[in-house]
């Protein structure tokens, strides 16, 4: 293992330690809970929105804290959700009256720290909570026999259209329901051509051979559905689009993200961008706004994802309001 | 006696057992899963293993203290599925002495919390798979009048058996799940770190 | 050799056509020239800024094409210098009757291609040009033997600030002082963990030891000055910064930049940015603008550099001015 | 005679050599450089390749096209530097045929125009470390009375000498010369290919 850091056991200490030292302008940081937070406390009667997980998709969702998008951040291990306390502590830290929504991917861990601690925030501080939960990755098939879709790449696009909603002044009712909305028409689909290395593990998740991609994978370095020869990247934005098309009719106008996960640069996720839009817009999609980089990422790994989010004139509306957060920034 | 220096016991040799067994469970959840049961259940139990037992007269204080430990510490699916279980396990204990039929009440009433926060079922290949029929050895050996020390023996072998299992098993909930036919053929770590608990209490609880 | 290409020989191109596809509501693409321009031709009067040089650096400088920084950006193949009939459709293209200025990386390549595009410049259009040549890296010593200081980082901060001076209506001979003055007062180092591998040689540049880093790389993915054993992000941020420090008295405030390789994700990212700004705080010199992140890359190089560039009030004027481009927003 | 087909010829030799000799081109400069060294002939050669000798009556024209490719299509170091050598070579030929002399006078004026572009001497580990011991030996070898083919196998020889000469060099010019002790060891990419540039000289030009 080859990373960059002073001790393995360390690594989201260290690590927000780096993100306070860097944007005092826009967050400060609850180094005991490991929280995130905007400079400013929320304004009065404000909907707070707060997200959190496993660390190491950086820059989601730490780099997403800031005007118009999240009010807080909360951190957990590397690819392991917070515990309930650290949450509890998010929670109360950014209401301002108006309530609080859980941005909360769906993984079986996110989705028990949440709800615990949604139940003592209920109990001890009567702060009205509501969690949307993000479920939008097509790999996971047979939702029935498993622990559901995981919460991928639309858990970005959800954190800015909502973290607007709230800005804008909508009541915590509406802002889940445009959270619902954007879980109800966006799917994301990845694969990796290399596995990431969890810093206290030591090694690779993983291991695959040269000429061999995972297809199907998450955002926690776990293995995908399948894994398969690796092809050009048209063939890869085909593998990609695809099952997101077969899950839901997208024509019409949408929201794109082709996102880097963390190990792939800018030069080859391009090329994977022109397949995707091409082969969207002879499927009847047209993408009106898109995201090409690293948004979501797992660690080193390299890899990229496709994430498709239908756009009505709300949701665009949203999309293109200010945002001053570290990881995106427009109008501000 | 099942007292609270008793209850200190299992959880120092649990907490030991799973420093010695942190890289197997990583190295488990590295094949189905992301690597880092060992480094979570490590971190958890070294912070319960951490607490004074001096402060809790009572084993269900003690025991409520490292459900609450394990709840704020580990995070994860780990975190709330073991606090659950020792939050419920300490609801059976009253007294400074807990009996051996409130600790098989206990470990039930521990596995009823864990199935209604996970809501997994035999045969998901989860913790359950070896939890499930620890109980049940457990209470049927308390019943038919075995020491505790007897009971838990049972228990831990239905658990190691129960472990075993779930290697041909397909994972039905946890991240093991996404990886459908593929996650056959590989020991579920929450189900190995069970097995490690209940052999922890076979050999400190009597 | 994994990537998420179609075709090893063709990577610049089909990169280009994506950069094409995601931005075209702020950039357009010459691609016979493999130029990028922004969208809207440039102001009447105003002075262009263009830079260019090999492929693989991205966002560099493609991505730093729109208001407030570059005008045009010149893309050779991966990691060879852009040909003087490129750099000509360029300058040409962007001159606006108040000259151009080229910002050139040292490199043997660019310099000699820029040179001859300037001569065609003035022999066939009369366009004014005139060429800043970056060379900030430190650990090029004894440039009395060598080809000089390689330009690295610095490049960035001086795009930005070189862009803010033209938008704001400054002639040829002043914006060509201020990026005198940007080389004069900024310095780098990097270091890598991992080569990279440029797709038409189809292997890793130079191999690396579980264990060993490269220090004092350029971002060619050429091997380093020297090669020593990997220790913590503390001591890496030391070797990175005391160079710098040793090169020129940088106390008093400063803009530094933290800057990714490629293949080293964020969370690493900000603990070396914890480190730098410790260490270079504990020296006197004080942070007053930062950049985190992916910046100026080698492909999928891990690895990182710091770069230090001294603040005076009208530096940092030009840093807060707007800008507006898919690799630095802000203000826009 | 060095009419506009011999020098054809010799460019289409040329082309055929740098591809195959693309891979240990770009391995050589994988070592002391970026990696590119192959890629970049063999791209400018392609093209200088596809040039039709048709349209070029002289040789002056043909050579001074296949300069002015070379410029526009390679890029890097190399693109400008054999790209010069071949605008130089150029000025040096008259009518429809290139004298031995005029030929050789050439060499030497290419080998100007690369010093002139790239400010190395010989002792830099660079293209001139062959380039200029093959200008020198072929010069003699005219002056002393040679054919243009004996002259140009010497000078060949000459070339491969040099080419071998820059193992143990240290760099200081190029990417390499970042390398500093480090480049010690390892042939010089660029002289590498002019040792090609001047054997195919030798086996096409009479
Ligand atoms: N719904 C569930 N019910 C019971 N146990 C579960 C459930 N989901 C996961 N587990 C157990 O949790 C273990 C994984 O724990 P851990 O790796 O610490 O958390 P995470 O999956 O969040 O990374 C699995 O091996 C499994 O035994
Ligand atoms: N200043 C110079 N003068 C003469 N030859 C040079 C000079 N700099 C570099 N070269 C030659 O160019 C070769 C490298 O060419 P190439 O790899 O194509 O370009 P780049 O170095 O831009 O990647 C070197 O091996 C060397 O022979
Ligand atoms: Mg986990
Ligand atoms: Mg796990
Ligand atoms: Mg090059
Ligand atoms: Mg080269």
């Amino acid at each position: 293992m080859k990373k960059l850091i002073n001790d393995a056991g360390a690594v989201v200490r260290d690590s927000l330690l780096g993100v306070e030292a860097a944007h005092a302008d826009r967050v400060r940081v609850d180094h005991e809970h490991r929280v995130i937070l905007r400079r400013e406390p929320t304004r009065q009667g404000k909907v707070a929105v707060i997200s959190g997980g496993g660390s190491g998709h950086e820059p989601l969702h730490g780099g997403f804290v800031g005007i118009g998008m999240l009010d807080a951040a909360v951190c957990g291990e590397v690819f392991t959700s917070p515990t309930p306390d650290q949450i509890m502590a998010a929670t109360t830290a950014v209401d301002a009256g108006a309530g609080v929504l859980h941005v909360v991917k769906n993984y079986t861990g996110d989705i028990m720290n949440f709800e615990m601690a949604a139940e003592l925030a209920d109990a001890e501080s009567g702060v009205r909570v509501a969690a949307v939960v993000v479920d939008d990755d097509v790999a996971v098939q047979d939702s029935l026999y498993t622990a559901g879709r995981r919460g991928v790449g639309l858990t970005v696009l959800l954190e800015k259209i909502v973290g607007a909603a709230a800005e804008e002044g909508r009541d915590l009712d509406s802002c889940l329901k445009v959270a619902q909305q954007v879980v109800a028409t966006g799917r994301s689909m990845g694969m990796a051509l290399t596995s990431c290395t969890v810093p206290a593990a030591g090694k690779p998740t993983f291991d695959l051979g040269e000429g061999e991609m995972e297809l199907g994978i998450g955002i926690h370095g776990e293995p995908g559905r399948e894994r398969l020869p690796l092809g050009s990247a048209k063939e890869v934005a085909a593998q990609l689009v695809e099952p997101i098309l077969a899950d839901l009719d997208f024509a019409g106008d949408a929201i794109v993200m082709v996102n880097a996960m963390g190990g792939t640069p800018l030069i080859e996720l391009y090329i994977v961008y022109a397949e995707v839009k091409a082969l969207l817009e002879s499927r009847g999609v047209t993408i009106v706004r898109n995201l090409v980089g690293n948004y979501i990422t797992s660690l080193e790994m390299a890899g990229c994802s496709v994430t498709v989010l239908k756009a009505d004139d709300d949701l665009l509306k949203l999309w293109d309001a200010p945002v001053n957060t570290p990881g995106l920034r427009w109008g501000a | 006696m099942t007292d609270t220096a008793a209850v200190a016991t299992w959880l120092a040799d649990f907490a030991a057992l799973v420093h010695e067994n942190a890289n197997l469970l990583t190295d488990l959840d590295r094949q189905i899963g992301d690597a880092d049961h060992g480094s979570n259940m490590e971190r958890g139990m070294t912070a319960v293993a951490a607490l004074d037992p001096g402060q809790y007269p009572e084993p269900a204080a003690l025991l409520k203290a490292a459900g609450m430990t394990l709840v704020s510490t580990v995070g994860g699916a780990s975190g709330p599925l073991f606090g659950t279980f020792f939050l419920r396990l300490a609801t059976a204990a009253t007294g400074p002495d807990m009996s051996p039929a409130e600790f098989a009440a206990g470990l039930e009433a521990g596995l009823a919390g864990v199935v209604a926060r996970g809501k997994a079922s035999e045969g998901d290949k989860t913790m359950i798979d070896s939890l499930a029929p620890a109980v049940r050895a457990c209470q049927e050996a308390i019943a038919g009048g075995d020491s505790l020390a007897d009971a838990l023996h049972k228990a831990a072998e239905a658990a190691a058996a129960g472990r075993d299992a779930t290697v041909p098993l397909i994972a039905r909930k946890g991240r093991a799940s996404y990886l459908g036919e593929r996650s056959r053929g590989v020991q579920d770590p929450g189900a190995t770190s069970v097995a490690l608990l209940i052999e922890s209490a076979a050999r400190t609880l009597h």
